[in-house]
């Protein structure tokens, strides 16, 4: 299947065009060129998908296919980067899912960045972005991954801050691309970790589970910690970097400083996801070998799912909103993760019930990539008519753009987690997962769904419902452009969650059949229901007070609550009053001062030495002779009794 | 006939070339410098001599170097006494103090 | 009688011829062929070093009063060279100010050159003190050239009295020697030597004179004041040809004859190096006046140059000739400089320079060079002939010493920058207006300039002068005496592992046996 | 002639040249020539280069020659390249290319000018080709001079202190070399001066001890190792632009690659025994120069820190001693030496538009420039080391080299290390931000003009390095690799 290669060549194609010679094209032959290569890239991704998931495994279980791998760089004999690609199920379903949405953004942006500047760079970033995103996703070994990780970082970088004449756009930008960054330097640290001691960067490797690979690393401990452990929790605080895990989520907020499309894109839908697949990816070395950081991983995951899904309760712009979300799903992801267990394979070829939290997880992160997208871009949509981010500009938009209208409503209900829409089988499945682990969890996940479906319906109501704001232009639907991906990725919400998912993504390979448990899945959709309710009392009419009570009920905490308890302030604090005042500049001063002082002084020294010797130049003749004399009788002392 | 011992002459050369190097130091004039320093010179001659004499009689190298010195030393007072002409022809005396334009 | 001892001294006898040729001639000539006395002198002087760059052996001659070396002979032509360069700068100021003296001027110069022939190859300690002597009563005469100046009569005051003084001391020094080994040749007083106190207080105080006329620190005193009183030429003849001179006596009479008593003698140079390197320097950071800052910069220089002593090898012997001719090359294009800018402006301030290279390019260039070259950077001569003087110190062991000097020459290379610094990047509104230098110094200018750039790379140069002094060396059977030997042995220098190897490293290398053995 | 010769007689006869020249037209295009002649060298050297290796060459030094000079000390003009010294020529051959078309506009005195940059550039070449220590000493000597005038006569701000300190430390640096020469040459016993000859005969310890931190700290000074690094900010501040790119692209390299090929090479036992002390300190300017980078006003400045931290990396992974750290040592040479003078040839024009280098006065550039605007941003995520470009290579291998270091002080070290990639983060997107994006802060800047041919060229030449070392490591490494074994294999014989 080398064909495959083509998937990365071709977005990777359009982003040199583009980057290069795209000032020579007019912005819509632009848009059109990249929508084409990423239609196509799209289609290829199908088929792959198809042929992959065609061809019968072994037994039952699905092969890992290598179809190409190079050697790039050369470390040691046991270490090299390679640059390859790596199909099996995970992989798969990802490039499926990164090339629908990409594609779905790029031909969204042909109609919502209409008459932008910059549109040939804006597809060229796209470009870039589709490129990295999939090479994460396909990479055979970590270190390609760390590569494409990289990379994926800085062209989010470059499409946050795509308005880079806005302050706030550009301060957005380096803050993501920093906190990133900082989370991949305890990334990369736990590559040099786990390398140094296993001696591979290979997944194929690492995932064997093979206990002599981790031999050298047995009863190695470092601060208490086993070093095995320190390596895989390092490497996760990699995967939280990106998947905005508390408390590194701060930057994806901001990040909506950046075209919708964009957020739709990066920051809903693939990259934000990246670091659920990177747990995904080396699961069986969490699982085998670092357990108690896999169920850290939940617990982490978790109260970052609560914390996000309670912000969000009371943010005002609607993308914030949606960017609380987000964070909050892929922490329902995550800890679908964290409690899942590694399946086994049973007689009849299906795999057993541990492996429910990962499948579950893989599930959401499909299903969640599809309705997020829709969200952000039914809110992009929005956006483009009001001209604004803000709830209150907005309300009963429901009449003047009923197809925007008709998708979030899908999409809202398939977050919340409503039947037949695909949320409700996924967050099924993750409710179940917990409840498995620990009940007390699964209790505090199905109460975040509530919020989730609470939250969700505040934001549809104040949008589509309530009392309408003024406008002093005329309020339309979206161009057809932006409407046919809606429509396309709400239809596509409403059947996901009929694929038999567990038969191609599973912990093993193997197959797996899903099948609902009643008493969760009752217990969630009544309460998800019971909160669209309060929801609809509350925001429906918009007339209602109960919310400013409600506010007031909950005084500090709404407050904090409102300011996403005052974790910005935090970094600010420690970013500039710490690093800033207390570690660079002192150094940048030591430097002028003491350093240089200290050369400066050794100068002066020697430049006021001669003062000192004046003494031997009085002019006066004898005085002269007398020196001879002295240092004469001082050369006899010397040699005499030497 | 009853010979001096060689030590009576050493501590005069002695006495004269330390005498000299003082008054080499402390005269005031130039003139005076001069003579302090020809007293040097000529306490070393009398080293010479003494030493030819009394350490080494079987040659004269002591004796004759003494002739050399007497006369290069003549020579050097000849100049320095030139120059000390010209030096009072610029600034109207021979005073050490006078002689301090060039310092540093 | 057996005149051969005469044939021998054919570097002397065409001297003498050519003083007297001049001083007839000066007396003689009708007035308007003086006016070509000069040029006529110059030429004469070329034909004499000439006759000095025939090769000759090492001999002795009237019983070993004389001995010459081609080391010696060497000397003699740099000195020769040396003096022909500043007469060539001299002549302009000549005709200028001292017409009716020319004649006095070179034959004057050329009386202390004969006596510096002398010093150099002098077999004889009469014969060395009348050489030191005919080279500094003279010159004296010649401090004091100017009679209308002030400063030059101050500065021929200095320079005789310190002079004589320092004579007296080192012909006190003599009578010790004499007193205490009954001789007064080189090649007898060896065997006599057995390191006395008596005997070192002599061998110490007689070096007063070297040292004095090499002006180094604690005799240095009267150097800066007579460089800047005498007239420029006078002074750049002072920098460097009675240096050399003192710099190759020094050497030939410490292993010569005190050879035996290096191990009294080394601790001696040690401080002595050190005390004119880095106090100079500092002197020269401060100074204002260009002739002055020369005159703390060849104490420096001269410093350097005793490394070459203590080294007490022949790549010692080397390194001093060669270091030599390179500092001629540069200290007199510095010096020649000098004087026609001085000439041009009429002081001798180093403000004067700023802004030179807007105007005088050439001259500024020059100064440059020659500055670059005395401060040791390539690939100017200057940086060659330290590496060599500094590494054959570092063969016989000497780190900490050699470290000092090398640090000092950061010091020296900040204030030589000062003076490129005034010429090409102070700023100066009213720099000195363009000029043209006469032909002869530009001759001497144009000698120089080479002299600087093509002395180190072409390594011609520094092989002859090593196989000059190599020969030399072994001709008089000078190895290096036993006493420095186990004094080196004796003294915990890091590594005196590296001296055997140092020593193994030139045998494979030097045609010269061992120095160890 | 010897194949290498090239590379000195060509800025020999360039010298000649401006010598004649008469016109600023003239200068120009004989250095132009020149530079290109220089650069066609290096890059037909590079193929011959690894044709012989082809053909199964397997000799440490290629294209050798060697000719007495002064016998009386075994010096002998001997030259001879392995893979490390022909990389480094492309190198300079580049940055000379580019530099000279940077200072295409230089006034005043172009003659002038020009004529000093080729004797910096002869120097520079002759470093890298000579094999004898001593000639090797002396082309660096004559690299070191030219930076006096260089910067005194045509840089800016206060000039002359930066000229002088930069001028009196590197010296410094090479007086200390001087003694350690001379120590190594006698200390081997060996005949001769040539490394490969000494590399044969072992210093003894008590030598090597006195001798090896000479001669480490007399390359270090130049390799801006902590705490000598001071020249490097004010030198390169108020050096002109391309004296900074020569400067910081190849002479600070001169440094590296003395350290390993002299001090580390000649006395590998020293080097092994004193490794952590140097070790920390190279450490400690990684970080260092990153934080103090951080809060710098001016470009410059900025990118002179910067440039010490990552010149602490080159020194810190040599002293790792492994293969994969030394190969990533010289890599970040490479990757570094293109950067920084990208870096500095846009500081360069942007401050030839604006007039100033404080980033405060600067802003919303991209809008007016866009090619410079996007030249300094692939600039900036090469040097913060983006996978693609030279930077990530060699930050990897270094990384990656260190912490495969079997003693757990080295890997302790290495982390602190790699904190380096956020700071220099930090404070590129800062600059970036500040000057680049956000609005046009000064109104006058608005009717600025973009890059002209003579600016691009040298730009877009860079860049092409850049990414072109960070797409396709392979071949470098493979040369690198060949280059390091008997280095790496004496060191480590050392150890044991």
């Amino acid at each position: 299947m080398e064909y495959t290669l083509f998937i990365l060549i071709l977005p990777l194609i359009g982003f040199l065009s583009l980057g290069l010679l795209g000032t020579r094209l007019k912005g819509k032959t632009a848009g059109y060129v990249g929508t084409a290569l990423l239609a196509a890239t799209a289609i290829l991704a199908y088929i792959t998908a198809w042929q992959y998931f065609s061809t019968p495994g072994v037994d039952g279980i699905r092969p890992t296919l290598i179809p190409l791998n190079w050697e790039w760089m050369r470390f040691t004999e046991h270490l090299h980067i390679d640059l390859g690609i790596l199909l099996d199920p995970i992989s798969v379903m990802m490039l499926v899912v990164i090339s629908t949405v990409s594609l779905m953004v790029h031909i969204y942006s042909l109609g919502y960045m209409e008459g932008e500047k910059g549109f040939q760079r804006y597809y060229a970033f796209l470009g870039l972005f589709t490129f990295s995103m999939c090479g994460l996703v396909v990479a055979t070994n970590i270190f390609q991954m760390y590569i494409f990780w990289e990379l994926v970082g800085v062209s989010s970088y470059l499409l946050i801050g795509f308005y880079y004449t806005k302050p706030e756009a550009v301060a957005a930008s380096k803050k993501a691309f920093i906190v990133t960054r900082f989370a991949d330097m305890f990334f990369l640290i736990g590559i040099l970790l786990l390398s140094y001691f296993t001696k591979t960067f290979d997944f194929g490797l690492l995932c064997s589970g093979e206990e002599n690979l981790f031999a050298s690393a047995a009863g190695k401990t470092f601060m208490g910690g086993a070093v095995l452990s320190w390596a895989m929790a390092l490497i996760f605080i990699g995967a939280a970097g990106k998947s905005a895990m508390f408390p590194l989520h701060i930057w994806l907020p901001d990040a909506m400083e950046g075209p919708t499309p964009v957020s739709a894109l990066i920051h809903a839908a693939t990259m934000v996801v990246a670091g659920v697949y990177l747990v995904a990816r080396l699961f069986p070395v969490y699982y085998f070998f670092t357990p108690e950081v896999l169920h850290g991983i939940a617990y982490v995951a978790a109260f970052t799912a609560l914390y996000a899904a309670i912000v969000a309760c009371v943010q005002t712009d609607i993308k914030r909103v949606l960017a609380f979300s987000t964070i909050s799903q892929i922490g329902f992801m995550l800890v679908a993760l964290g409690v899942s267990g590694m399946g086994t394979v049973e007689a009849n070829g299906l795999e057993s019930h541990e492996g429910l939290g990962y499948m579950a997880s893989m599930f959401h992160l499909f299903t969640h990539a599809m309705f997020k997208a829709l969200l952000f871009m039914g809110a992009g949509a929005i956006i483009h008519t009001v001209h604004s981010n803000e709830m209150s500009r907005m309300g009963g938009l429901r009449k003047q753009m009923p197809i925007t209208h008709i998708t979030f409503l899908v999409a809202c209900l398939a977050i919340a987690g409503i039947p037949p829409f695909s949320g409700f089988f996924s967050k099924d499945e993750i409710l179940t997962a917990t409840f498995m682990f620990k009940p007390w969890l699964g209790v505090t996940m199905t109460f975040i769904a509530a919020l989730t479906a609470f939250y969700m319906f505040r934001l549809y109501y104040n949008i589509f419902w309530g009392k309408p704001a003024q406008h002093d232009h005329p309020l339309h639907e979206a161009p057809s452009s932006m409407t046919s991906p809606l429509v396309f990725l709400a239809l596509v919400t409403v059947v996901a969650g009929f694929i038999p998912f567990g038969k191609f993504v599973s912990s093993t390979g193997a197959a797996y059949i899903i099948h609902l448990d009643w008493k969760v899945a009752l217990t969630s959709v009544i309460i998800a229901l019971v909160s669209i309710f309060i929801a609809w009392k509350l925001y429906c009419k918009g007339s209602s007070k109960v919310p400013d009570k409600v506010a007031g009920f909950f005084g500090p905490l709404y407050t904090a609550a409102k300011h996403r308890f005052y974790i910005d302030e935090v970094y600010q604090f420690i970013t500039h009053k710490i690093i800033f005042r207390c570690i660079s500049q002192p150094l940048a001063w030591f430097d002028r001062h003491v350093i240089d002082g200290i050369l400066n002084g050794i100068a002066w020294i020697t430049c006021r030495g001669s003062l000192a010797f004046r003494w031997m130049q009085t002019g006066q003749l004898q005085s002269y002779a007398l020196l001879l004399l002295c240092g004469c009788l001082l050369l006899l002392c010397i040699g005499l009794f030497r | 006939m009853e010979l001096i011992p060689m030590e009576y002459y050493l501590v005069v050369s002695s006495i004269m070339f330390f005498a000299g190097i003082y008054g080499f130091i402390t005269r005031k004039n130039l003139i005076a410098v001069l003579i302090s320093v020809e007293l040097v010179l000529t306490s070393t001659d009398i080293n010479f001599a003494v030493f030819n004499r009394f350490l080494f009689p079987g040659h004269l190298e002591g004796m004759f170097f003494t002739l050399f010195s007497i006369g290069i030393s003549a020579a050097e007072t000849a100049v320095a006494i030139a120059i000390i002409i010209n030096i009072y022809r610029n600034i109207k005396n021979v005073e050490v103090r006078n002689l301090k334009k060039l310092k540093d | 009688m057996d005149f051969s001892g005469f044939l021998m001294m054919r570097d002397e006898i065409s001297l003498v011829a050519l003083i007297l040729i001049l001083l007839l001639y000066d007396l003689f000539a009708p007035a308007k062929a003086r006016k070509v006395f000069q040029p006529l002198a110059c030429l004469l002087f070329v034909v004499q070093i000439v006759i000095t760059l025939l090769p000759v052996s090492s001999l002795e001659a009237f019983g070993g009063m004389y001995q010459t070396t081609p080391a010696a002979s060497l000397a003699k032509t740099l000195m020769s060279a040396g003096t022909l360069l500043v007469f060539l700068f001299s002549k302009k100021w000549i005709e200028e100010k001292h017409e009716i003296a020319q004649g006095e001027f070179y034959f004057l110069t050329l009386c202390t050159l004969l006596g510096m022939y002398f010093m150099v190859s002098a077999g004889h300690f009469l014969m060395f003190f009348i050489g030191i002597e005919l080279a500094s009563i003279p010159l004296s005469c010649l401090v004091s050239f100017s009679k209308k100046d002030g400063l030059s009569a101050e500065a021929g005051a200095k320079f005789i009295l310190n002079a004589a003084f320092a004579s007296g001391i080192s012909l006190f020094g003599i009578s010790l020697l004499y007193g205490g080994t009954g001789t007064l040749y080189f090649s007898d007083m060896p065997v006599a030597l057995q390191g006395t106190p008596l005997q070192i207080a002599g061998m110490i105080l007689f070096a007063t004179g070297l040292f004095f006329k090499m002006s180094l620190i604690p005799y240095h005193s009267w150097t800066a004041d007579v460089y800047q009183g005498a007239p420029t030429q006078v002074s750049a003849y002072l920098s460097v040809v009675s240096k050399t001179a003192a710099a190759v006596a020094l050497f030939t009479i410490f292993i010569k004859v005190f050879g035996g008593m290096a191990a009294s003698w080394r601790p001696v140079l040690y401080i002595i190096i050190i005390l004119s390197i880095t106090i100079a320097n500092l002197f020269a950071i401060k100074q204002k006046n260009i002739k002055r800052f020369l005159a703390y910069s060849s104490i420096s220089q001269a410093g350097y140059i005793v490394l070459g002593v203590v080294a007490a090898s022949p790549q010692g012997l080397t390194g001093i000739l060669y270091y030599m001719m390179v500092y001629m090359f540069a200290n007199l294009a510095a010096f020649g400089v000098a004087s026609l800018v001085e000439r041009q402006c009429g002081n001798a301030e180093i403000a004067s320079y700023n802004g030179l290279y807007k105007t005088n390019p050439w001259l500024s260039v020059l100064m440059m060079f020659a500055m670059f070259s005395l401060a040791g950077i390539p690939p100017f001569a200057g940086f060659f002939s330290k590496f060599f003087i500094f590494a054959s110190a570092v063969q016989q062991g000497y780190y900490i010493l050699v470290l000092i000097a090398l640090l000092n020459t950061i010091i020296s290379l900040f204030y030589y920058l000062l003076i490129v610094k005034a010429m090409f990047i102070n700023p100066n509104e009213s720099p000195l207006p363009r000029f043209r230098s006469d032909s002869y110094s530009r001759i001497a200018m144009v000698l120089c300039f080479f002299g600087i750039v093509l002395s180190g790379i072409v390594s011609f140069f520094y092989n002859k002068t090593n196989d000059m002094a190599t020969e030399s060396m072994e001709m008089c059977g000078l190895s290096r005496p036993k006493a420095v030997e186990e004094t080196l042995d004796a003294n915990p220098v890091p590594g005196q592992t590296l001296n055997t190897q140092g020593s193994t490293a030139m045998n494979a290398t030097a045609s010269w046996p061992s120095v160890l053995e | 002639m010897n194949l290498l010769s090239i590379f000195v007689v060509i800025p020999v006869l360039m010298l000649a040249g401006l010598f004649l020249s008469r016109t600023r037209q003239q200068a120009r295009v004989i250095s132009a020539t020149g530079a290109s002649l220089l650069l066609v060298a290096a890059v037909v050297l590079g193929v011959l280069f690894a044709a012989e290796r082809h053909a199964g060459n397997t000799a440490e030094m290629l294209f050798t020659a060697s000719a007495q000079w002064f016998p009386a000390w075994n010096i002998g003009y001997s030259v001879g390249v392995d893979g490390i010294s022909v990389l480094m020529i492309l190198l300079s051959a580049i940055i000379v290319f580019t530099g000279i078309f940077t200072s295409w506009n230089i006034d005043p005195l172009p003659k002038e000018y020009f004529m000093w940059f080729c004797l910096l550039s002869t120097g520079v070449f002759g470093f890298f080709i000579s094999l004898d220590l001593f000639t090797m000493f002396m082309f660096y000597e004559v690299a070191l001079i030219p930076m006096y005038l260089l910067i005194g006569v045509w840089g800016s701000g206060k000039k002359e202190y930066a000229a002088m300190k930069l001028t009196l430390m590197l010296m410094a640096g090479s007086a200390l070399l001087m003694l350690g020469i001379l120590g190594i040459y006698f200390g081997s016993g060996a005949t001769s001066m040539n490394i490969m000859e000494i590399a044969q005969s072992s210093i003894p310890m008590a030598l090597q001890k006195f001798f090896f931190p000479l001669t480490f700290i007399g390359f270090g000074v130049l390799g801006a190792l902590f705490p000598f690094h001071t020249w490097s900010p004010d030198g390169h501040a108020s050096a002109p632009t391309a004296v900074s790119m020569l400067h910081a692209g190849v002479l600070m390299k001169l440094g590296g690659y003395g350290c390993f090929r002299v001090a580390m090479f000649l006395m590998p036992e020293a080097a092994n025994e004193l490794a952590w002390i140097f070790l920390i300190l190279t450490g400690i300017s990684v970080v260092y120069g990153a934080f103090s980078a951080c809060v710098q006003k001016d470009l410059k400045y900025i990118n002179a820190y910067s440039s010490v931290s990552h010149c602490g990396l080159v020194l810190f992974a040599l002293l790792m001693m492994n293969t994969t750290a030394m190969t990533g040592a010289i890599m970040q040479m490479l990757s570094h030496g293109l950067m920084t003078a990208l870096f500095f040839a846009l500081i360069g024009m942007i401050y030839g538009r604006t007039h100033t280098r404080d980033i405060r006065e600067m802003g919303g550039l991209m809008k007016i420039m866009p090619f410079l605007g996007v030249a300094y941003v692939i600039a900036g995520l090469a040097s913060l080391g983006l996978p693609g470009l030279s930077g990530f290579v060699a930050e990897m291998n270094v990384f990656v080299g260190s912490f495969q270091h079997s003693d757990t002080f080295h890997r302790v070290l290495t982390l602190i290390a790699v904190t380096s990639i956020v700071i220099t983060a930090v404070y590129i997107l800062r600059v970036i931000g500040k000057i680049l994006y956000g609005p046009v802060q000064n109104q006058a800047h608005l009717k600025l003009t973009d890059a002209v041919w003579f600016e691009r060229l040298p730009v877009v030449v860079l860049i092409i390095a850049i990414a072109s070392i960070g797409l396709y490591p392979g071949w470098i490494a493979e040369w690198i690799h060949q280059a390091l074994a008997p280095i790496v294999e004496s060191l480590t014989v050392a150890a044991l």
